[in-house]
């Protein structure tokens, strides 16, 4: 098993990483016992995503793909980010070993998780 | 580069005697030691002579030394070797949780055609309880097999102790020597055993070869077959140059003895009274005394192992999460589990194992990257985050 | 010493670029192939590119590459393998009578377990005729097991007619190509086999090391378990230096191509004419073309082969007498029986077989060393007195 | 399997090898399938073996066999030479391996057949 360059890259210096001051919509998704948790926060105006910030504990694939999820889904409308699939984050980076594509998606899933939750908020359907 | 090599537990670089003794073999000795002309005689004797130094640190004699392929052979031969052997006699084969895969997975394999398996419990330091073992003794016992130190938490088992008892009860005892042999004693009439793996790649040999220690008049089957060679129990044209560079090696660990175990010990409290000093939130594994002097294996709270590795790798540190061979698996280590270990800690584990190439200079430089990595690390994590709030908010 | 060796069947000198490429890897690229950091990274990309150039070789993916411990190894796992993991198909196996030790005795194995196995006859030149492969398939046939090239007489077996049969007949398919791979074109689909062995040290790569191709679909079970090593069908640490050692082995092979063979052939001709000429009551094995280039044996009646590649080796000639691993053994040679060699004659065979550093000396030096030799033990000889007392008669 | 310095000396230059004219007795063992033959020759005068000869189809083992023993028979009595057993030639020769030591019983044999024919030729039980 090898990691990507980019894979490396999004590891090493991950963009958006840390918490978000009122977050208008978050995605938490993973759990302690499999060792991948990821919050995904993202802020929201005219229907588009300004910011987007995330928090991971997990393996090197899933704070890259945190990364790269956050970095994708900025300046897209929701609906165009909801069209992001986890063999999208995976490709964005250069491919990911096939025991670690799990990790894209539980990043996708973040990313939904976090749409919903914002349209939730707003009484959105 | 100052690469900092810290995963001896998986295997360790081979010695420049080894190289130059294997290189040896490659350049003149190139004969198949089965055959009659000279150079074949050459080979012959050149292996012969690595079974005499096996025969010397297990106290055994020559003709009950077999080489094979690596540990995961000689595990193989054993527990599958010895429970088809004795299939009439019995079908139950005693075992611990904790075991290498080269043990549990025959063991699994076994169980499908028809044998049963107790998987023994460990206490939270990783070790086996020998009253455990007798309980689990039937008639129908044929194979307990219980390794000598564990590869993940470096826990040593009391060997000695459950080869009385197998003793006592005629049952045919096998110990997974391959982290011990070289480090600890291995006389095998010390331990009582009847079958012992070891592993050249361990010792700063090369790798793809090992041996089987199997006591005169043990009933065993191979689990290959072919030639003649290492008497039909594991044939093939002989690695010669792979056995004699294992011999060396283990001419070579014999010669320092205790003394290069006292080094690493040294070293590896180093690093552990380091950490604790320098990492908030870190959980030593394994027993604190009873364990193998190179392994030092912590959990680091609130991070995943395997990110710690990449970090480290960075730095030019060399670690391990798990048991180097599972480190494609995604498993939490059942090893840890076994001890009692929740999988949302067992996952921040880290196994640094300490070799003869090792220094406290390395040790130096890794408590100087491990905090801040650990650190960097925590600072990403959700789970860090709200413990911290939840310690604002008590 | 000016040694002359002749047994390339046997086993191979390692060559010097891969004793090079070896010991570059004993130094450097020490980690293991499974691990994270960037060492063990290291020795993964050297294994896999070894692994390219094998399915160059044999035309195939990368992931059909398994790397084992040998050719018994590879033999084993395809023959034990494909039987129990088919078990509930069927329980019948085609293979040859001359197979090697390696194949046979895992079939006798088989037995044991249940299995029917048919062990094809050849004719006097050691054929297998692939009309008595189709007429031996029946309903419950889960295996055809039949070698390439013959390790004791060289003769070159018609694979690919017997491919198309099995694949007709939607039978697993297996060759032993240790004496062939690097050699003849192993092309895994112009063969038309599902899975085929090699070995290293036949063609000038480390002792301990080969392959088997295991066609992508083919449902075959492991012989030993451990970790997730090969796709868990060849578990343990992987003999990284071994590998790339046997990469480099073939990849010079291939550059090498047929002009190799064709020097060799030159050689073996060489040869077989000076016997001719040289010593009466001499008889050639094997087929006269669809033969291995290198592989020349030969019965000089009235004497004995032990005492030839004793006598042989005073003057620096290394040969042999029946394939070596059974040289420890007494038997006359199980192939030459299947070709109907009674065995008051095969007991006079002798295998010179030859390789990279042979030349053209070496045949005349034999050619000075082997007349006296023969002469002088058939001095020895009752029977050849018998014989010439006969003549005189007559 | 190797042979000791003393199987090698009497392989490469057996001694007493070569037909006897007129032989007072001769032993023959071992068949062609086997492929181990000897022929052992005697001389006895006196019921002394003044001289043995022999002629060997073998392996190195057979020959050396052979070898060594018409060199212990010569000058001895017919009584002790039958005492000769296969271990004492095996010993001789110092040691053979195990799967050679069929060839020190072949030379055992070959010796007490010889040593019969003699007796049978001159009538002695
Ligand atoms: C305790 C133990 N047993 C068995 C093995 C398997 O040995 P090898 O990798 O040489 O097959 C290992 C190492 O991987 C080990 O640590
Ligand atoms: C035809 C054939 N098959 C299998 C083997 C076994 O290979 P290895 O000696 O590498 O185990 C050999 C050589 O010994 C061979 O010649």
């Amino acid at each position: 098993m090898a990691y990507s360059e980019k894979v490396m890259d999004h590891f090493r210096n991950p963009r958006n990483v840390g918490e978000m001051k009122d977050p208008d919509g978050v995605g938490k998704v993973g759990n302690p016992v499999c060792g991948d948790i990821m919050e995904l926060y993202i802020k929201v105006k005219d229907d588009t995503i300004v910011d987007a910030k995330f928090q991971t504990l997990g393996c090197g694939a899933a704070i890259a793909t945190s990364s790269m999820v956050t970095e994708m889904v900025k300046g897209q409308k929701l609906e165009d980010a909801l069209k992001i699939s986890n063999s999208m984050v995976a490709e964005a980076l250069g491919g990911l070993p096939s025991q670690k594509m799990h990790c894209s998606v539980l990043a996708e899933e973040a990313l939904q998780s976090a749409i919903s939750d914002y349209r939730n908020k707003k009484g959105i359907k | 580069m100052g690469r900092i090599y810290l995963d001896n537990n998986a295997t360790t670089p081979v010695r420049p005697e080894v190289a130059e003794a294997l290189a040896g073999m490659l350049k003149g000795c190139y004969g198949n030691p089965s055959t009659l002309y000279c150079i074949g005689q050459e080979a012959h004797v050149e292996m012969e002579h690595a079974r005499d130094v096996m025969a010397g640190i297990l106290g055994c004699n020559r003709e009950e030394v077999i080489f094979t392929s690596g540990g995961t052979e000689s595990d193989n031969i054993a527990v599958l070797g010895v429970a088809r052997a004795n299939r009439k006699k019995g079908n139950h084969i005693i075992t611990t949780k904790i075991e290498h895969h080269a043990v549990l997975n025959p063991c699994k394999a076994l169980e499908k055609e028809g044998f049963s398996v107790t998987y023994l419990p460990v206490d939270k330091y990783g070790m086996v309880d020998p009253a455990d073992v007798e309980r689990s003794i039937t008639s129908g016992t044929v194979l307990i097999s219980i390794m000598h130190a564990n590869n993940e938490v470096g826990t040593i088992q009391p060997i000695a102790e459950i080869g009385k008892m197998a003793r006592a009860h005629k049952i045919t005892f096998h110990t997974d020597a391959v982290q011990s042999f070289g480090k600890l004693s291995v006389n095998v009439n010390e331990l009582g055993v009847d079958l012992l793996s070891a592993s050249s790649h361990k010792i700063y040999g090369p790798k793809g070869v090992g041996l089987l220690y199997v006591r005169k008049g043990t009933k065993i089957l191979p689990i290959m077959f072919g030639g003649h060679q290492e008497r039909s129990l594991r044939p093939g044209t002989e690695n010669v140059p792979g056995v004699v560079g294992f011999g060396k090696a283990a001419e070579l660990m014999a010669a320092e003895g205790p003394a290069e175990e006292a080094r690493l010990l040294k070293l590896r409290e180093r690093l552990w009274e380091g950490i604790k000093a320098n990492v908030p939130h870190v959980k030593l594994n394994g027993h604190p005394t009873m364990r193998l002097a190179g392994t030092l294996n912590v959990i680091f709270e609130y991070v995943e192992g395997e990110s710690i590795i990449l970090s480290l790798d960075e730095h030019g540190i060399c670690a391990a999460s798990g048991s180097a061979c599972t480190s494609d698996a995604l498993e939490p280590s059942h090893v840890l589990a076994a001890m009692g270990v929740p999988p949302e800690k067992s996952h921040g584990a880290l196994r640094m194992s300490f070799g003869r190439e090792n220094t406290e200079q390395d040790v130096d430089k890794v408590l100087e990257a491990l905090p801040k990595v650990v650190e960097k690390l925590r600072s990403f994590s959700p789970i860090y985050k709200d413990f911290l709030k939840q310690q604002q908010t008590a």
